[in-house]
């Protein structure tokens, strides 16, 4: 059964209902009736085609948000088998926010790491709606370190809408835990791949995504700040958040097209959450494909590349840059 | 680190930055209010104590040049690098509040900066250094691509000439305008940063006023050694935000230099007076370490 | 780490530990308490069940030969090295309770065994493994001279041979008799441990009750992965130790299992019906891991 | 001025006293006390060989306890130029029960830290009584991989009763720190000297002391556990905490008889708090000595001959052990 429960879905949810009301008939159903359900299947989806073929950037925020979304565990439960958790960060606690272990992807074995959101409203507590504390990004680092040790590639699903903005985030270390996370990740021994799967926020997303490719889901977002916190930082007032994500160029298409991301992974018509298996299947096959190509580097190349990659960000946006002056 | 305000001193024979010099550019009989208690003081009084509130100890902020005349030796030059690097508005960025490439004019106009990083290579006491020095007046002090790739470049020469690098941090952290480019950037300045401690070559970090955001959760937290200027507010979140999101009240220190020290993030507190002399006792301790392993 | 008490099964096709045919050391209808809460069981009940109270949960103590069977194929074999080393006495230690030369011979006759801990190579779902077991009921698995070298050597051994090492612990500590001796094999265990680690060879810690002071400050707290059976005191100063010591009454949990996962020290507690299983899992990932890099 | 608080110095503080009583008159000496005077000294000297020269352990533990000993910042003070001081663990805190840093040791850079028991009350507080938590563990770990890092020589001075035993270091994971502290100094790939300098207790003092070369001072000691502690597990009873010294052999002595330390460092008679400058001088040869020693060595052969002193610890202590049965 499909799900729409965006403002901008109404005229969907309107012929959804209609199609569900003819459905519940089962095969009681006249024939009349059977051709208007046809019709409206197909008035379906060629306006879930309309719609989602031209989703504004908000649209896609509120798509890349979408409470059924899938989320870190359903695609570690759809991906892989064998999923074994490694739990906190041999420090102070184990945030519930990030979720990782060992796992078999595709026969090999893989350190899988990402943002959980949680899907009820208890378990969005434990996971603090997502936002991670620096225990958070001290387990990512054991995470890290135990895949380099046994040279297993790291994959990083990343979903959330910033680092935690506590008191305790600051006592602790938040600004400090992620920007370890940061070096750590830019020389780690081993292959990473990020796929963004909902929303990437801000340094909180960017502290378990320095990778070797950066895949994006069709309607997942990643930005340098959320637009209520960028509209109210630089509008203030987080009322012009539509159009701080608009300025702000944070959609997959946006960013493949400013050379950020490797590549973007379609989505069923609709959004993730139409079809979490098939989704959780393109995911699973665009990351196969590129861990293969990883795998051809040897380790020194590989980080000579990655280096690069992030070397060369920005680069094209600056005016007055001497060609080839680097030491 | 034992240098904080109220022993420390500067020894004479380091006191190379000549600060009554360093400082001359207000009119010496211009009255200034110290921004935290109001106070009011000559501007010659001001300058001749490092906009170093007597009253109070609040550490103004000061300019990039006043920062880098505080620090390196009166008679050695600050050699600059990447002086002319602008942005070219990667996102052709759609503001509501006016097109950002007439504010940047303005801005380079009153500061005499084309961004809010200075990058160079002076001498402190006599030793070689990289300088990174931001300056808060240029649009928060806030990080793009241009930034980045000053201080990515500053961080590859010093590693290559096995010179430490001193940054001085001062930013409301990542530039808005150039979106995920302008967050990449701490990644950049971080990978650098890891090749750089591969090699074995000295880092220090000198928080200011204020440092937050995408800058603190980058570079400004990977030093080797890390110092703050007393009173800096230094976070990934500010207090006021802090406040405002979580509907709490905080304790008053928290964010502040003295409450990273308190929680284990920063090597010390060291006034202003004092940061000269400190720094050049930490580069001659490296300076003796890189020497013997020759 | 998913497999709690809650939900753990063991899966018919890894059940390779026989635990009906492991467990027979009572006679069948022997009554048999449980130590936690008192509850009266018969002792084939009590065995079939693995030791694990069915009222309350409470895994009682294994003996080393009965963690060995439960863990290690049916069909294959435990090879035990290093089985006769035992103290010369170092210290020619002059006790107030008598000598501990009759001492140690009266628990080699009731234990069968001559030191805390028993090491050797098994199978566990068809690969191998290096066993290190420890069992409380020798002088408290306290670790002295003869443990720290069987452990060392274990490790090396698996260093060696790129076997993983999964040990258990139940160990009071460090053996006062010992002295200085005894709180360094802490330092040679851990040596040898970061020579395994270096090399990329997996380390499993298994934690079981009680396990306190220096083995788990040291090659307790060093795997990899590390499980804990449900309700097991692992601590450093054990509870009662801190209660007596700082005149304070501690919430009930702490020292526990339970304790330790939410404060990120180990990766999951694993029901002892689950725990081959469980570790088989990880040994599987770990193989694949090795085949990939051949 | 010599001090003597311990009960068993009650003799030697008697005549001290009368020395006290007439050296005060000065010049208004007159000839016969001046003649008491020097006897009295004569006594004094002959009294303080002989208690020093056959102090019982339970003795040794109380000069090495004494609060007026030298602690750390002391001999960083006087063997050191140019200290600079690192603090934190860039995690949780900065434990002030170990101080540590960067200095100058004749002209050479190294990390120097050690236990710090603070002097009087306010500072004993703040040093937790000289017991380290969690955060002072992380925080010698810090400063160890800083050394690594820059190829510093680590001296480290040991004096700690034991780790802290509270309810926080338990939370914080104090058996982790220390466990972690163990496995990186044993391949820590730059040389590294502990002093014992007063009380080296348990699991506390190991986790800043496994080195290249252990020294202590002459009325230091170095123990499994403390002896109070010792005599509650064993006998159930603390106050057999002299019995319990005894037995497991702490002394200097004892563990330079047991070759499980590299050297003993005299300490001025009557104690090292009767001359810190004496001490310090004296300790300051030793590590210099050593340190050229270690010098000299390739870090392959430092790393391998740090595992084999750790390696062959207890060996003689175990029968039927097989001779060159390693893999
Ligand atoms: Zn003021
Ligand atoms: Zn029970």
């Amino acid at each position: 059964m499909l799900a729409f429960d965006l403002d901008f879905e109404k005229r969907l949810a309107d012929v959804d209902k209609r199609i569900q009301g003819l459905q519940k008939k089962g095969s009681k159903l006249k024939g009349d009736e059977r051709v208007k359900l046809n019709e409206y299947q197909q008035e379906l989806e060629t306006l879930m085609r309309e719609v989602y073929g031209n989703l504004t950037t908000w649209q896609t925020v509120q798509v890349a948000r979408h409470p059924k979304r899938p989320y870190t565990s359903d695609f570690i439960d759809l991906m892989c088998e064998n999923f074994f958790e490694l739990r906190g960060d041999r420090r102070y606690g184990d945030d519930r926010a990030i979720l990782g272990g060992l796992a078999s992807l595709d026969g090999e074995t893989v350190v899988i790491l990402g943002n959980q959101k949680g899907r009820d409203t208890k378990e969005r507590m434990e996971c603090n709606f997502g936002m991670s504390h620096p225990e958070g990004y001290r387990k990512v680092l054991r995470l890290l370190r135990h895949a380099e040790r046994f040279h297993l590639p790291v994959i990083t699903l990343v979903d959330i809408p910033g680092a935690s903005p506590g008191l305790e985030d600051e006592q602790r270390g938040i600004a400090q835990a992620i920007a370890e996370n940061l070096m750590v990740m830019s020389a780690l021994r081993t292959p990473i791949i990020t796929v963004v799967i909902g929303e990437g926020g801000s340094g909180g997303a960017l502290g378990i995504s320095v990778a070797d490719r950066i895949l994006m889901l069709e309607h997942s977002i990643y930005t340098v700040a959320s637009p209520e916190a960028a509209a109210a930082i630089m509008w203030r007032d987080s009322a012009y958040a539509a159009s701080a994500a608009e300025a702000m160029k944070i959609t997959a298409k946006d960013l493949k097209q400013l050379r950020l991301i490797e590549e973007i992974i379609p989505e069923p018509l609709g959004g993730a959450h139409q079809d979490k298996a098939e989704v959780a299947a393109s995911v699973k096959s665009a990351i196969l494909r590129h861990l293969a190509e990883l795998r051809r580097k040897s380790t020194e190349d590989l980080l000579e590349c990655r280096y690069q990659r992030y070397r060369d960000i920005g680069r094209s946006a600056i005016a007055n840059l001497p060609v080839g002056a680097l030491p | 680190m034992s240098d904080d305000g109220k022993q420390a001193t500067m020894p004479a024979s380091m006191n190379g930055a000549h600060p009554d010099a360093a400082m001359r550019s207000l009119p010496d009989n211009l009255a200034v209010k110290c921004p935290k208690c109001r106070e009011l003081l000559l501007g010659k009084d001001w300058e001749r104590n490092l906009k170093v509130c007597p009253k109070c100890g609040h550490h103004a902020q000061l300019t990039a040049q006043e920062r880098i005349d505080l620090l390196i030796d009166e008679e050695s030059d600050f050699e600059q690098i990447d002086r002319d690097l602008v942005s070219n508005d990667p996102l052709k960025f759609v503001s509501l509040s006016g097109t950002d490439r007439s504010k940047l004019d303005g801005l380079a106009d009153s500061t005499g900066l084309k961004e809010s990083v200075v990058v160079g290579s002076g001498i402190i006491d006599g030793l070689p250094v990289m300088l990174v020095i931001m300056d808060f007046r240029f649009l928060g002090g806030s990080m793009g691509a241009v930034v980045g790739e000053k201080i990515t470049h500053a961080i590859e020469i010093a590693t290559y000439e096995r010179i430490p690098l001193l940054i001085a941090t001062a930013s409301g952290g990542a530039r808005m305008q150039e979106g995920v480019i302008a967050l990449m950037q701490m990644a950049k300045t971080s990978a650098a940063l890891a090749r750089m401690a591969e090699a074995g070559v000295p880092y220090i970090v000198l928080l200011t006023d204020p440092t937050t955001g995408g800058v603190t959760a980058s570079f400004a937290m990977l030093g080797d050694v890390t110092i703050a200027e007393p009173g800096a507010l230094v976070a990934f979140t500010g207090p006021r935000v802090i406040e405002q999101s979580m509907h709490i009240k905080l304790p008053k220190d928290v964010g502040y230099a003295e409450y990273l020290l308190a929680h284990g993030m920063i090597d010390g507190i060291v006034h202003r007076r004092a940061l000269k002399a400190t720094i050049a006792r930490l580069l001659h301790l490296y300076d003796d370490a890189e020497k013997a392993m020759n």
